[in-house]
C-alpha cells in the first residue's frame, strides 16, 4: 500500500474534520450522547418494615427494621437497612452516628454465630453444641451450689445463700428477659448477682 | 419544631423528578424543561450542630459506600477529607473569639453545596456526566463519568473526589433517590438536634431567618445566611453565628466563585483554541489550492547532479 | 559550524538523479513514534478539550479509556520528543542566514525559494517548529503531570491545578497549531515526506529548499558515498 | 429521670454538669435545642473539658473532676445569701422546717457518728426529733438553729465563690455568672432542668453529687414541674429496666431490698420496711410494701408461696454484707473465693476498673460463660493480643463458654428508657448462624438445673424446683409471655377495698395496676412499679398513639411509663399549696376542688386535698428532704471530698482522704497515687465520644471509620511543657497501669489553678479493646483505681492521677 497517499489523504481528511467539528464547537451542532439515569432506585421499595427502638442508649430512639423477607410470614428475614422512626415522640426520625449505623451492629462481622469452648490452657476456641454447652453449664453449676451453699449461718438462722457462683447481667436485654433471668438466677440462691448499672 | 422527615414508604413510587427535568447537562445541551420544579435545598444550622457525624454514618449507610478505617491524626474529622466513600465530612476548628475571650468549637458539615451555577458541571467534559434538575440537586451520573477530575477543578469548595477503584467522581447527590420519592436526605433525617433541615428552597430561607434572630439575640451580631451569590445561590446553605468571617469555619469560602482560570479555559479558551486551529487549517488548505505545491524542478535536479560532480571534480 | 547541520551518516550518492540521506532509520522510527503519539494525543486531547469533540473518545474506546491512555501516550511522547531533541538540537540553532528568510517569508510561500538566502539543513519555519514543538512540549508535560489526577493530584493544590489546566489547554491549542504548520508544510513542499519515510531527498529537493547543507555535505569528507542507491 | 426526654422542651435553662448529653445522648439532646430555639432557653455547661455539649452552650464554666459538691453547694450557699430561693415550695414541699435531733454536728468534714476503722458512721443522730405525737418535729418560720434550713444554710456557708474558685479551679466570674442564671429559676416561672449521667455517679461521692443538684433543684422549686427535674441520662438502653426488675446484688423487682441474715422471717424482714408516716395524713406509699413483696413472691414461686410459709420467705438468700457488687465480687474472684461466673451480655473485662486486678480474678475461675450477640474482651480475657492484653493463655485454666446471643434485631420485648417508658418492639431479622434469644438460654439452663435437681437432688433443691414456670412452651417462653407475668394476675378475684362490690380484676384475668395488688397472696405480680403495663386491655408498652394535647410533651398515650404511665414524678408539686399551677403556662395537673386532673397522671391520690397530703408520696415525710437522716452511708448533706486519687489536698477538710465512708479493700489503698502526688502530678478522667456506644461500635465498621483509634487528649500548655505533638505518641501510666495513645492536642482542655497550684488535665476516651473493626487500643481500666461511691460502688472513673510523657510510638 501506498503509505504516502494514505498519509495525505487522511490528514486532508482531519483537516476538515476538524475545521467542521470547530463550527460544530461554536455552536452549530449538538451532540446527543447516550443518557444514563441519573437517579438511584429507591432502596426501600418492596421491603417489609419493623417497628424497634435503638439498643444503645437510653434515650431508646424509635426505629425502622427494613428487612428482604417478612418474619410474621414465617420468612427468612435479612434487615438491609436501618432509619430513625419519624413517629416516635423522642426521636422524631432522627438517630445519633451510633444508631444511624445500626446495620452494621446487625450484620457486624464479629457477630457470634455458634457456641464455643476453651479449654483451660487452651490458646483458641472450638466450636461446641449448644446441647453440650448447656449440659456442661448447669453440670458445673450444680456441683458449685451442692458444694458451697450456705443453708444457715454461724447463728443457725436460714440464709439459703449461694455466693461461689456470680451472674452478671448487661442492661440492653429486654425486661422480659431480665425478669426471666432474675427468676432462674435468684431461684439458685445467688447473690453475686449485678448488672451494668452498677458502673 | 421543623417539620421532621416523614418515614419513608416502602411501596414503589415513580421518582417525581427525571431526565426530562435536567436544567444543565455537561458537554452537552439539553432543551429547557416544560417548567421549573421548585427549588429544594438543605439548610445546616452551625450554631445547633453539635458535630457528633451522625450525618456522615446515615450518608454511608444510605448511601452504601465503603470507607476505610483510618487512624487517628490528632484530629477529630473522621475520615480526615472527604472521599469518594465519605460524601459528607464534619469539620472542626477552634477558636479563640478576640471580643469575647471564649473559645468557640466551630464545626462545619461540609460537602456538595449545589451550587445553582456548578463549577463541577461547567468544568466536565463527558456529556452527561454532571446533571442538574430544576429543582437544583446537581447529580453526578457515573456511567458517563471518565474520571477525570476536571470536576473538582471546577468547584470552588473542593467537593468531588475520584474513587481509586471504579475511576468515577463522587460527591453529595443530595439523596436524589430519596428527594424523588418525597423523602429528605439521609442526613437530614438523622441530624439529631436538627441542625440539617431540608426543604424548598424559600422555606429553608425562612426558617433561617428565624435562627438568625435567635443568634443575634445570643449576641451573635454577625450571624447570618451562607448563600453565596458568586455561583448564583447554593442548594445547601449555612447559618452561621460569625457570617462575616466563614473562613473561620474550617476555611469555608467568603466569596466563592467559579476559579476565573477555570471560566477562561472552559469559556474563552475553548472557543479561541478551536477557532485558531480552524482557521490554521483552513489557511493551510488555501494556501494550497491557491499556490499549489512547491515542487523540484527539473532544474534543480540538474543544479544538484552539476553540484555533485563539480566537487568530484575539486577534490580529484 | 558545518558540522552541526550534518548527520555523520548522511552522504550524497551521485546517480540522476542524486540521492541524498537525510534521516537515518533510528531518526525515522523516532520521528514516528513521535507523530504517532502526538496525533493520538491531540484526537484524545481534544475529545477532552470540547465537548462537541467528545466523540473523539470513541477512537480509543470511551471516555473512560481516553482519560487513561492520554498521559501515558503524553508520557511516550515526551521520551520520543526528546530523542528527537537530542539529534535534532544542534542543527536547529539559530543562524543569521535565517533572519533574511524570515524576512522574506513571503516569498517562501509563494513558492519564490530562489529569492532567499541558501539554507542548511533547516529553515527558520522548520526550526521555528522545532523550538516551538521543544517548549510547548515541556510545558505540556508539566502541567500534564499535575492534572494527571490519577496518579498526581495529591501533590498540588486544586489552586494549582486549575492554572496548569488553562496552560495545559492553551499549550494544546498551540502545539496543534504548530503541528498544522508543520504537516502542511510537509505536504505543501514536495518531496519532504519520502525523507521521513526513506531516509532520504533527491537532490533537487536539497538544492532546492537546503542548499547550504547539500554544498557542506558535498564537501564533506567522506561525504560521497558511490553510486549505490540509499538502502 | 423525674421527668421526660420530651420535657425538656419546657425548660428556661438547661444545666449540663457531669454528664456530655450532645455527645453521649444527641437525640435526646435534640430536645434541648428544641427549648433553646423555641423557648430562647439558655444552656450552661459546666465540665473540665469543653465538649461538644459546651460547643452549643450559652455559657460554659470549666471545673476540676470531683469537685462538684463545692460547686453545686457553692450555688445554694449563693442562691440563700442572695434570697433566691422559692420559698413557699421550700416551706411547703421540703423538710426545710424539720427540726434535726441533738447531737448531729459535722466538724472537719466529719458528720457525728464516724469511725475510722470501720470507715463508717453510727448514724444514729442524723434524724428528726420526734415529738410526744409520734410524728417529727417541724417548725414552720424556720426559726429553729436546729431546722434542716438553719443547718443547710451553715453546712454551706464555706463554699464561697471564692472556695469554689479555690477548690474547682471555676474562675470565680463564671462561677458568678452561672450563679446569677441558675438563682432567676427560683422564681416559680423559670424552670431549669439538670441533665447528668456518669460525670456525676462515676466518683466515690457519686450519689452526693446527684443530691446536692437535687437539693439545688428543690430550693428552687423546680421538681415535679414541666421543664425542671433531675434527670439522669442514663447509660445503655435498658439500664433503667434492669435497675427497676432489680438484677442487683440487694435488690427485689421494684425497688424492693433482699432481706439480710438478721431478718429470719417476713415479719422480722416488714419492721424495716413499710414506712409509718412522719407526718399527719401523708400517704407513705411503701406502707404497700408487703403487698408487693407477697405478689412478687407469688410471681416467683407460685402455689409454692403460701401464707404457712411466709409466701417462700426462706426461698430468698439473705444477704450478710450490703450487698455482692461488682466490685465486690471482683474482689472475691480475686481472692479465689468464686468459682463460676456468667456474663449476659456485660463486657467485663472492659468494663471495670483496674483491668490487670480483672484478668487475674477471671484467670481464677473454674468456668467462665458469656452470653452476647459480639466476640467480647472479656470472653477473650485469656488471648494474647501484645501490649493491649499482654497474658499466657497456657497459664490460665479457666474454662470459657461463649454462647451466641441474639441482638435488638432479632427479638421482641420492652426496654425501660431514662424517661421511664417501657417501650416494645418487634424482631425484624433472622439470627446469624445458631445465636438464641437470651430467653431462650435462661430457660435451657434453669430447665437443665431442674432435671439435674429433680434427679440426684442436691443442696436446698426447692426453690428450682418449685420456680414457677407457667410458659406454653417450657424452653421457650415468649416475650409476651414474661410481660404479662411482669404486669401481673389476679390468682382471686379482687375487690375495691373501699367498695367490696367493685371487682378490679376476676380471678385468673390480667391486673389493671398495682393499685390492685394484695397481700393475702390472691395477685401475682412481678415487679409492681411495672403493673398495668400490659393489662386486660392490652400491651401497653406497645402503644404508638402520638397524641399530646397542647403538646405539653407528655405523650400519655404512647407505650407505657411506670409509675402508673405517669410522665412526670412528683407532679403534685408543680402545683401550689392550694393546687394551683406554680406556673399557669406549665401546667402539669390541678386540683379541681374535688380531685387532681391536667396533662399527666396524678403523681398523688387523686383525691387526696392539697394542704393535707404532701407530693412526695414516698416519703413518710410527704416532702422531700434537703436533709436526708440516716438513708445515705456517707453524711445526711453532701459535703466536698476530694477523689482518692487528688492533685490537691482538701482546702476544706486536709485531714480527710477521699470519701471516709466510701469502702475500700485492702490492697487496693496501696495502689492509690498519693494526694499532690508529684509521681502522678496530672488529674485524668474517662469519658465516652458521640461516635461510639462503649465497646459495642468498634464492632461496627462505620462506627470505627468516624472515630478509629484510641487517643488522649490534653492542653496545648502540657503538650508544650512535655515536649507532646499535635499527632503524636504518648505513654500515660497511673500507679496501676500504662497505656500508649495517639496525643489530641486541644483548646478545649486548659491547665486549671486549684488552690494555688497548676492542675493539668488528662482526657482518656473509654472506646477500644482487642476485638472489633476498630484499631487495637487501651481503655481507661487500665489506669483507674478500684474504688466505688460510698452507697453504690459505682467505680470512680472520673477522677484519677496520671503521668504522660511523649514516646515515639506505639509498642507492638
Amino acid at each position: 500500500m501506498n503509505i504516502e497517499l494514505s498519509r495525505r489523504a487522511f490528514l486532508q481528511t482531519a483537516g476538515a474534520g476538524l475545521a467542521g467539528t470547530t463550527l460544530g464547537a461554536l455552536g452549530f451542532g449538538d451532540i446527543e450522547a447516550a443518557h444514563a439515569a441519573a437517579i438511584r432506585s429507591f432502596k426501600l421499595a418492596n421491603t417489609t418494615e419493623a417497628r424497634n427502638t435503638c439498643p444503645y442508649c437510653s434515650v431508646a430512639c424509635g426505629v425502622i427494621l427494613y428487612s428482604k423477607g417478612d418474619l410474621r410470614k414465617g420468612e427468612q428475614a435479612e434487615i438491609t437497612h436501618i432509619e430513625g422512626d419519624t413517629d416516635h415522640p423522642t426521636n422524631r426520625g432522627t438517630l445519633c452516628p451510633k444508631g444511624s449505623a445500626l446495620l452494621g451492629f446487625v450484620k457486624a462481622p464479629t457477630r457470634l454465630q455458634q457456641p464455643m469452648i476453651r479449654k483451660p490452657g487452651a490458646d483458641k476456641f472450638e466450636p461446641t453444641t449448644w446441647e453440650d454447652a448447656i449440659d456442661r453449664i448447669a453440670r458445673l453449676m450444680k456441683d458449685d451450689r451442692d458444694q458451697n451453699f450456705v443453708a444457715t449461718n454461724n447463728d443457725g438462722v436460714t440464709v439459703n445463700r449461694w455466693i461461689t457462683t456470680g451472674f452478671l447481667a448487661a442492661s440492653a436485654t429486654t425486661n422480659e428477659t431480665a425478669f426471666e433471668t432474675y427468676k432462674v438466677v435468684r431461684s439458685t440462691g445467688m447473690l453475686v448477682f449485678d448488672n451494668q448499672a452498677r458502673v | 419544631m421543623f417539620p421532621p422527615i416523614a418515614n419513608p414508604s416502602v411501596t414503589d413510587v415513580a421518582p417525581r423528578f427525571s431526565e426530562k427535568d435536567l436544567v444543565r447537562r455537561s458537554a452537552s445541551t439539553v432543551p429547557a424543561p416544560a417548567e421549573r420544579l421548585t427549588e429544594v435545598a438543605k439548610l445546616i444550622d452551625v450554631s445547633k450542630c453539635i458535630g457528633c457525624k451522625a450525618c456522615q454514618t446515615a450518608c454511608i449507610e444510605w448511601n452504601d459506600t465503603h470507607p476505610e478505617v483510618g487512624v487517628n491524626a490528632g484530629v477529630y474529622e473522621n475520615p480526615p477529607d472527604l472521599t469518594p466513600d465519605m460524601f459528607t465530612l464534619m469539620r472542626f476548628s477552634e477558636w479563640e473569639n478576640p471580643e469575647t475571650n471564649n473559645l468557640e468549637w466551630l464545626i462545619r458539615k461540609d460537602g456538595c453545596m449545589h451550587c445553582e451555577d456548578p463549577g463541577c458541571l461547567k468544568a466536565c467534559p463527558a456529556p452527561g456526566a454532571i446533571v442538574q434538575y430544576s429543582n437544583g440537586i446537581v447529580d453526578f451520573v457515573h456511567e458517563n463519568c471518565i474520571g477525570c477530575g476536571y470536576c473538582i477543578k471546577g468547584c470552588p469548595f473542593n467537593i468531588p473526589r475520584i474513587s481509586r477503584v471504579d475511576h468515577t467522581a463522587y460527591k453529595c447527590t443530595l439523596c436524589s433517590d430519596r428527594v424523588a420519592v418525597g423523602q429528605g436526605p439521609a442526613c437530614a433525617k438523622a441530624c439529631p438536634t436538627q441542625a440539617i433541615v431540608f426543604g424548598t428552597k424559600e422555606e429553608m430561607k425562612q426558617h433561617a431567618e428565624g435562627r438568625i434572630t435567635d443568634l443575634k439575640a445570643r449576641g451573635y451580631a454577625n450571624a447570618g445566611l451562607y448563600d453565596p451569590p458568586g455561583v448564583g445561590g447554593t442548594h445547601v446553605m449555612y447559618v452561621l453565628h460569625h457570617a462575616d468571617q466563614p473562613e473561620l469555619y474550617s476555611g469555608l469560602p467568603k466569596e466563592p466563585r467559579i476559579s476565573p482560570l477555570v471560566e477562561a479555559w472552559k469559556g474563552i479558551t475553548k472557543y479561541a483554541g478551536l477557532t485558531v486551529l480552524g482557521v490554521a487549517a483552513g489557511v493551510g488548505l488555501l494556501h494550497h489550492l491557491v499556490m499549489g505545491p512547491n515542487r523540484v524542478s527539473d532544474t534543480d535536479e540538474e543544479n544538484a547532479e552539476r553540484l555533485v560532480r563539480s566537487d568530484r571534480h575539486d577534490s580529484a | 559550524m558545518t558540522a552541526h547541520d550534518v548527520e555523520p551518516d548522511n552522504a550524497v550518492h551521485p546517480g540522476k538523479p542524486v540521492t541524498v540521506d537525510r534521516y537515518t532509520v533510528g531518526a525515522r522510527i523516532n520521528h514516528w513514534i513521535t507523530a504517532a503519539s502526538l496525533i493520538l494525543l491531540a484526537l484524545s486531547g481534544l475529545a477532552l478539550f470540547h465537548p462537541s469533540l467528545f466523540f473523539l473518545s470513541g477512537l480509543f474506546g470511551g471516555g473512560q479509556f481516553t482519560r487513561f491512555i492520554h498521559p501515558w501516550i503524553g508520557v511516550v511522547l515526551f521520551f520520543s520528543f526528546f530523542g528527537l531533541f537530542i539529534r535534532f538540537w544542534k542543527a536547529n540553532l539559530w543562524k543569521r542566514e535565517d533572519g533574511t528568510w524570515l524576512a522574506r517569508i513571503r516569498d517562501v510561500l509563494a513558492n519564490h525559494e530562489e529569492n532567499v538566502p541558501e539554507v542548511g539543513k533547516y529553515n527558520a519555519g522548520q526550526k521555528f517548529v522545532f523550538w516551538a514543538m521543544s517548549v510547548l512540549i515541556v510545558i505540556l508535560i508539566s502541567s500534564g503531570l499535575v492534572i494527571w489526577d490519577q496518579y498526581f493530584s495529591a501533590y498540588t493544590t486544586v489552586g494549582q491545578q486549575r492554572v496548569a489546566l488553562l496552560v495545559h489547554a492553551i499549550a494544546a491549542v498551540a502545539i496543534i497549531g504548530v503541528w498544522i504548520i508543520h504537516a502542511y508544510s510537509a505536504l505543501w513542499v514536495r518531496g519532504t515526506i519520502p525523507a521521513m519515510i526513506r531516509g532520504s531527498v533527491t537532490g533537487g529537493w536539497a538544492w532546492r529548499h537546503h542548499r547550504k547543507w547539500l554544498r557542506e555535505l558535498v564537501t564533506k569528507p567522506g561525504g560521497r558515498s558511490g553510486s549505490k542507491p540509499a538502502e | 429521670m423525674t421527668n421526660s426526654w420530651t420535657d425538656i422542651r419546657n425548660t428556661d435553662l438547661v444545666v449540663i454538669m457531669g454528664g456530655n448529653a450532645a455527645e453521649a445522648h444527641p437525640c435526646g439532646f435534640k430536645w434541648v435545642t428544641e427549648a433553646k430555639a423555641n423557648r430562647g432557653a439558655k444552656l450552661i455547661v459546666v465540665d473540665p473539658r469543653y465538649t461538644r455539649s459546651a460547643s452549643v452552650s450559652d455559657l460554659y464554666a470549666p471545673i476540676r473532676q470531683g469537685t462538684d459538691i463545692a460547686f453545686l453547694l457553692g450555688l445554694i450557699n449563693y442562691c440563700i445569701e442572695n434570697d433566691k430561693v422559692q420559698r413557699d415550695y421550700v416551706k411547703a414541699f421540703t423538710n426545710a422546717g424539720y427540726v434535726v435531733k441533738q447531737g448531729f454536728t459535722y466538724q472537719d468534714g466529719l458528720f457525728s457518728g464516724y469511725d475510722e476503722a470501720k470507715r463508717d458512721y453510727d448514724k444514729s443522730s442524723w434524724d428528726y426529733e420526734i415529738g410526744a405525737d409520734g410524728f417529727a418535729v417541724v417548725d414552720d418560720t424556720l426559726a429553729n438553729p436546729r431546722c434542716v434550713w438553719n443547718l443547710l444554710k451553715n453546712h454551706v456557708a464555706v463554699y464561697t465563690p471564692e472556695m469554689v474558685e479555690r477548690i474547682c479551679g471555676t474562675p470565680k466570674d463564671k462561677f458568678l455568672k452561672v450563679a446569677e442564671m441558675v438563682a432567676e429559676c427560683s422564681s416559680p416561672t423559670k424552670a431549669m432542668t439538670s441533665m447528668y449521667a456518669l460525670g456525676w455517679t462515676q466518683h466515690s461521692k457519686g450519689s452526693q453529687n446527684i443530691r446536692a443538684m437535687a437539693m439545688l433543684q428543690l430550693i428552687l422549686g423546680n421538681i415535679g414541674v414541666r421543664g425542671g427535674g433531675m434527670n439522669a441520662l442514663r447509660g445503655h438502653s435498658n439500664i433503667q429496666g434492669l435497675t427497676d426488675v432489680g438484677l442487683m446484688s440487694n435488690l427485689l423487682p421494684g425497688y424492693l431490698t433482699l432481706p439480710n441474715e438478721k431478718e429470719p422471717d417476713l415479719n422480722a424482714y416488714m419492721s424495716t420496711r413499710g414506712f409509718k408516716p412522719l407526718r399527719p395524713n401523708q400517704m407513705s406509699y411503701w406502707q404497700n410494701y408487703r403487698k408487693f413483696f407477697v405478689s412478687f413472691q407469688k410471681a416467683m414461686y407460685g402455689s409454692a408461696a403460701t401464707p404457712e410459709n411466709d409466701f417462700a420467705y426462706d426461698y430468698l438468700p439473705k444477704l450478710d454484707v450490703p450487698g455482692y457488687d461488682v466490685l465486690r465480687a471482683f474482689d472475691m474472684m480475686h481472692q479465689g473465693k468464686i468459682n463460676l461466673y456468667l456474663c449476659q451480655g456485660f463486657n467485663a473485662l472492659q468494663a471495670f476498673p483496674n483491668k490487670q486486678k480483672i484478668t487475674a480474678s477471671l484467670s481464677k475461675l473454674k468456668l467462665l460463660v458469656v452470653m452476647d450477640p459480639l466476640a467480647t474482651e472479656t470472653a477473650r480475657f485469656w488471648e494474647n493480643h501484645g501490649a493491649h492484653n499482654d497474658v499466657d493463655p497456657s497459664a490460665i485454666q479457666t474454662e470459657v463458654i461463649e454462647l451466641p446471643s441474639t441482638c435488638f434485631a432479632e427479638d421482641d420485648g420492652s426496654l425501660t428508657n431514662s424517661g421511664r417508658w417501657l417501650q416494645w418492639h418487634w424482631a425484624g431479622g433472622t439470627p446469624p448462624g445458631e445465636a438464641k434469644r437470651d430467653t431462650w438460654i435462661m430457660a435451657q439452663i434453669h430447665l437443665r438445673l431442674k432435671e439435674l435437681y429433680r434427679g440426684e437432688g442436691g443442696a436446698f433443691p426447692d426453690p428450682i424446683l418449685n420456680l414457677h414456670w407457667p410458659y406454653a412452651d417450657p424452653g421457650d417462653p415468649t416475650a409476651e409471655e414474661i410481660a404479662q407475668e411482669i404486669n401481673g394476675r389476679a390468682l382471686a378475684k379482687v375487690t375495691d377495698t373501699a367498695d367490696p362490690t367493685k371487682v378490679l380484676a376476676e380471678a385468673g384475668k390480667l391486673l389493671p395496676g398495682f393499685a390492685a395488688l394484695r397481700d393475702d397472696g390472691s395477685t401475682s405480680c412481678g415487679c409492681w412499679i411495672y403493673s398495668g403495663c400490659f393489662n386486660e386491655k392490652g400491651n401497653n408498652m406497645a402503644r404508638r398513639d402520638t397524641d399530646d394535647p397542647d403538646e405539653t410533651g407528655a405523650y400519655l398515650k404512647w407505650a407505657f411509663s411506670w409509675p402508673a404511665n405517669r410522665r412526670i414524678l412528683y407532679n403534685r408539686a408543680s402545683a401550689d399549696l392550694n393546687g394551683k399551677a406554680w406556673d399557669p403556662d406549665r401546667k402539669v395537673i390541678e386540683w379541681d376542688g374535688a380531685k387532681w386532673s391536667g396533662y399527666d397522671v396524678p403523681d398523688i391520690a387523686p383525691t387526696a386535698k392539697p394542704g393535707e397530703v404532701g407530693p412526695f408520696i414516698m416519703n413518710p415525710e410527704g416532702v422531700s428532704r434537703l436533709f436526708t437522716r440516716g438513708m445515705m452511708r456517707d453524711g445526711p448533706f453532701p459535703a466536698h471530698y476530694e477523689p482518692f486519687e487528688s492533685p490537691i489536698v482538701n482546702p476544706v477538710a486536709p485531714n480527710v482522704r477521699g470519701n471516709p465512708a466510701a469502702r475500700v479493700f485492702e490492697g487496693d489503698f496501696r495502689q492509690f497515687a498519693e494526694p499532690a502526688s508529684a509521681e502522678f502530678p496530672y488529674a485524668a478522667t474517662s469519658y465516652r465520644l458521640t461516635e461510639h456506644f462503649h465497646f459495642w461500635t468498634k464492632h461496627v465498621v462505620v462506627n470505627a471509620v468516624m472515630q478509629p483509634e484510641f487517643f488522649v487528649e490534653i492542653s496545648e500548655q502540657l503538650a508544650a511543657e512535655k515536649g507532646i505533638a499535635k499527632d503524636g505518641w504518648v505513654r500515660v501510666w497511673s500507679k496501676r497501669g500504662s497505656v500508649t495513645a495517639k496525643a489530641m492536642v486541644t483548646k478545649r482542655i486548659k491547665p486549671l489553678t486549684c488552690d494555688g497550684k497548676t492542675v493539668h488535665i488528662v482526657g482518656i476516651p473509654l472506646h477500644w479493646g482487642f476485638t472489633g473493626a476498630a484499631k487495637k487500643g487501651f481503655g481507661p481500666n487500665m489506669l483507674t483505681p478500684y474504688v466505688g461511691d460510698a452507697n453504690i460502688e459505682t467505680p470512680e472513673y472520673k477522677a484519677f492521677l496520671v503521668n504522660i510523657e511523649p514516646v515515639s510510638g506505639p509498642v507492638a
